[in-house]
């Protein structure tokens, strides 16, 4: 297992830049991503040379959209492993694309049905199932982790005849769980469930295939693997999409309109309303030409380094607190922690002035924070440009915490 | 940023102090002020008597900006009146917003002058004001 | 009234392209817009210097997107002389804009209410008030046109006290109507109903003031107003926003979050779940300040010079068939029209041949179609970088339309 | 883009021709087949007997390249087997999508080669295909 080149921090113009004097260490990857040249410069070949309305237009710029467009859902397709590019429907983000399932999917649920979350979901995707259960009179159901953030053999068990849908994620945004969701969803079609897997974490950083997980639907964002902001995936089994009313109404997504009813077109049109995102399509396959480039399983190999080097670092301290697996098998790039004595903002101010941009707080996931009996915390999140020096920086900057907020060590 | 512009000893201090972070038996006044962002989690307990504050202790929890914040300002608004202690509140927003011109008005404000750099941390300035709005929501009822 | 100085067309760098061996003559703004240099500049310069995801990081960068987020809701809130900033919601497109107004006002209607639209309503501002309709058994309304695409007098007589929601486009996009929006919302008001203006046609070319207007609600899209794609606007006036229940559901709307309930946060917040588009926000801030720095008075002079010539030149040729009003005081750049024996397809490929790019089919526009008796129209439309060079190049090409389709001419 | 490769001397008699774009007494098969995005809205109706398609023609309205191409299609098809309709359908859309690799195959689809360029149209492939597809609809069912 390598690292990989460390000359591709080139690739990344703003780890240039200078915190607070200090060189930029950016640790918050599971928020969002830092983008390579290769993207802002699709960005821009976009608006330079190609754009236009897609899918309307019989002129050559509208046709060139349209068929970048398509391009883009061709390469998403590939890159998750779908069966066809109608089934990659583009939204604004991973959150819409959770909403979207909830509001389309509502016809497939009856009174008292059960739907199954872990209580590590990320907000995105509890509320919109929050909200159909109370529209729909279902009874929303948790797994629960145990104290290492692993979901324990009996959990599985509120699988059941009742459960109707599955949404779990693939990797905690807070614990850094890699959760088995291949065996989840082998046991949740037993009961005949739907599954839903939110792959905003998993898909960044480690080869994610929809048949070999058997995911009747994945989302994720483009922010959160090199891509643009304001594009996000919602991945479906086309005989599902197929039955789903549309969530958004609007231009292109109709077949007839009148005034006072109205038919819509096949999927993928029928889920994607208004005029769309090219720009941000554009913007995602450069990222996943990128990330391809490099590798998957590079990317993955590279976090493992280091990740064990942080947490072997980590662990030595014995003020630090960190939360989620330690069997580094089941734990992604992904380190919450606490400082004693010191409030999780103080410490992400203290490592700021660093140079070190880390995240402090519920990270959307305030059941699983109640849960595990804390607040907040603060968390570390690696992504391919990230070094051990990196983490040597923050190792050293986290042992000058508890001094600045007057504590002896 | 210069952090020690932040982390003053001052504020340590406060942030450490337990002597105003205590529950009071029988207070008059009783307000939550919360930032769900951050977790910062307050409540205020007054004891006020003829339009005095007469005594004032918080509980909860949060950074060491918000803790300090709260004791610094009970210990200001202690024995003042309720006029005064508003007052003080909007002063001290005004300070943080950098809408004071005439640096004498700070004077009022005491050891909570030892907040006014943390308007070059905009991340941090809801922890600051957090014990000052719980403040205005309790005297204004 | 004078034109723009024509060297502007050197700040967008894709009208350089050369479609089918001929300059690029762009006449298709209603659809979307290019894009000027600055905004350009501006995507790139957020990706290389201040990226990182806002609201939620006590560290440098995230405190600079947040900002950088917040100062684009500012100069927006200036740009429609909103009261506040938090009036200003962004979305990805109008027409999620749209989708999530009906969502959430879906509370204020009763069974019976009526909504009224305009007959030449585009899709997006048609089809989520008839789910709405649908749903809770309103009264779907329309105003209709003249054959000149005015409102006649006498419609609005519809606006009565049963009207609970007027939901009007400023400007057609189809028939370039501009509609007297500050008396039908002064109307409207009287009735006690609620308005919305659609300016996504409006509001990229003329001054758009939501107070003179009164408007409750206004909805437009960036990228028609020379923004990039994948973001658009909802402002809302304040008591209406802190009244209506969210829409999308997810992270950063919040307040708390608990496994059976949960509580929302104060607007804009509650309005915009997930991670924004700061990328998005930052380049419609840049377009902003190009549309002012040419001045939006002098792009409406600039598009009522050509929009005037073009129809000059256009009534001259006796197989062309305008569509819309011929009072041009109430026509802004867009121009609707067929050619005889022509199917607009037809038409727009053969002026795609000779580097135009015009627009044909029914403009998301079926309901005006139909009661024009057409099935689908050719529209050019006009903006700041269009010349009357342009024009000609338009009306020599369009007199070859015939030839090409068999006809002597 | 050669417009002259696109609008052929034929496929603008076929377009101007009302030849085939008539109704069609006693049809044993209609089939409606549309493009909502265009506005190409054509009616095929044919009569068939012991598998052979005796009769054709169709009504609606569209683009040049749609009503040609439908034109073009019925001239072909009249005489035909069900079958051999259906083998010329398949070949047609396989022009499109430009998946022939023995040309002399083209041979067989006659006239209706005149759109072999359409496929460096991209937005108006759908136009060539539409009466093709409809074919197929109305023979398969
Ligand atoms: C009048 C009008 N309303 C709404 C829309 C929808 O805008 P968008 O497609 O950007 O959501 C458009 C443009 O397509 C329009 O012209
Ligand atoms: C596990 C998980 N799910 C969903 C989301 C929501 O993604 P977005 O904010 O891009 O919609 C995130 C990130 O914020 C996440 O970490």
């Amino acid at each position: 297992m390598n690292l990989i080149d460390p000359k591709i921090i080139n690739d990344f113009p703003i780890l240039e830049r200078k915190i607070n004097g200090n060189r930029l260490v950016y640790l918050d990857n599971a928020a969002t991503t830092q983008k390579p040249r290769n993207v802002i410069d699709a960005i821009s070949d976009y608006y330079n040379n190609h754009n236009a309305n897609p899918h309307r237009g019989a002129y050559t710029l509208s046709v060139e959209a349209t068929s970048l467009y398509d391009s883009a859902k061709e390469t998403v397709k590939k890159f998750i492993n779908a069966n066809s590019k109608d089934e990659i429907i583009f939204t604004k983000n991973c959150t819409e694309s959770l909403n979207l399932l909830a509001f389309s999917l509502s016809g497939f649920f009856e009174e008292g049905d059960e739907i199954l979350l872990c209580v590590s979901e990320h907000h995105s995707n509890i509320l919109p199932w929050m909200r159909l259960s109370k529209d729909k009179n279902l009874k929303l159901n948790y797994l629960y982790v145990n104290d290492e953030g692993i979901i324990p053999e009996k959990e599985y068990e509120k699988i059941n005849n009742k459960t109707k849908l599955v949404s779990i994620a693939q990797m905690s945004n807070v614990l850094g769980t890699i959760f088995p969701v291949k065996k989840i969803s082998q046991i949740a079609h037993e009961k005949g469930a739907i599954v839903v897997i939110d792959a905003a974490q998993s898909i960044p950083h480690k080869k994610v295939d929809v048949k070999d997980i058997d995911a009747d639907f994945m989302v994720f964002s483009a922010h959160k693997m090199l891509g643009p902001m304001g594009i996000g995936v919602l991945y479906g089994k086309k005989h599902l999409l197929d039955d789903m009313p549309p969530f958004l109404l609007g231009g292109d997504m109709i077949e007839y309109v009148y005034e006072d009813h109205a038919t819509y077109a096949e999927i993928p049109f029928k889920l994607e309303a208004g005029t769309q995102n090219v720009e941000g399509a554009f913007g995602l396959e450069a990222a996943i030409h990128y990330l391809e480039k490099i590798g998957l399983q590079n990317i993955e190999n590279h976090e493992k380094i280091l990740t064990e080097y942080a947490m072997q670092e980590m662990l030595k301290i014995p003020y630090i607190n960190i939360y989620g697996p330690m069997d580094l098998e089941k734990h992604g790039g992904i380190i919450s922690f606490n400082v004693k004595d010191v409030h999780p903002h103080d410490v992400s101010t203290v490592l700021d002035s660093y140079g070190i941009s880390s995240r402090a707080g519920h990270h959307c996931c305030q059941p699983l924070m109640r849960y595990m009996g804390i607040n907040a915390s603060v968390r570390i999140s690696f992504y391919l440009y990230n070094s051990l020096e990196d983490i040597d920086v923050f190792i050293e900057s986290i042992k000058n915490v508890r001094k600045w907020l007057g504590y002896g060590s | 940023m210069d952090l020690s512009q932040i982390y003053t000893q001052l504020i340590m201090e406060h942030n450490k102090n337990t002597q105003n972070k205590r529950a009071l038996d029988d207070p008059t006044i009783v307000e939550h002020g919360h930032n769900p962002s951050c977790g910062d989690d307050i409540t205020l307990n007054l004891i006020e008597k003829n339009g005095v504050i007469v005594d004032a202790s918080f509980t909860g929890s949060g950074c060491a900006i918000s803790q300090a914040s709260t004791s610094i300002m009970i210990d200001l608004i202690k024995g003042k009146s309720t006029e005064d202690a508003l007052e003080l509140a909007e002063l001290f927003i005004k300070m943080i917003k950098k809408e004071i011109e005439d640096d004498n008005e700070l004077e009022k404000l005491e050891d909570a002058v030892a907040f006014e750099n943390i308007s070059n941390m905009p991340a941090r300035v809801k922890c600051a004001v957090l014990p000052w709005h719980t403040l205005e929501e309790a005297l204004k009822k």
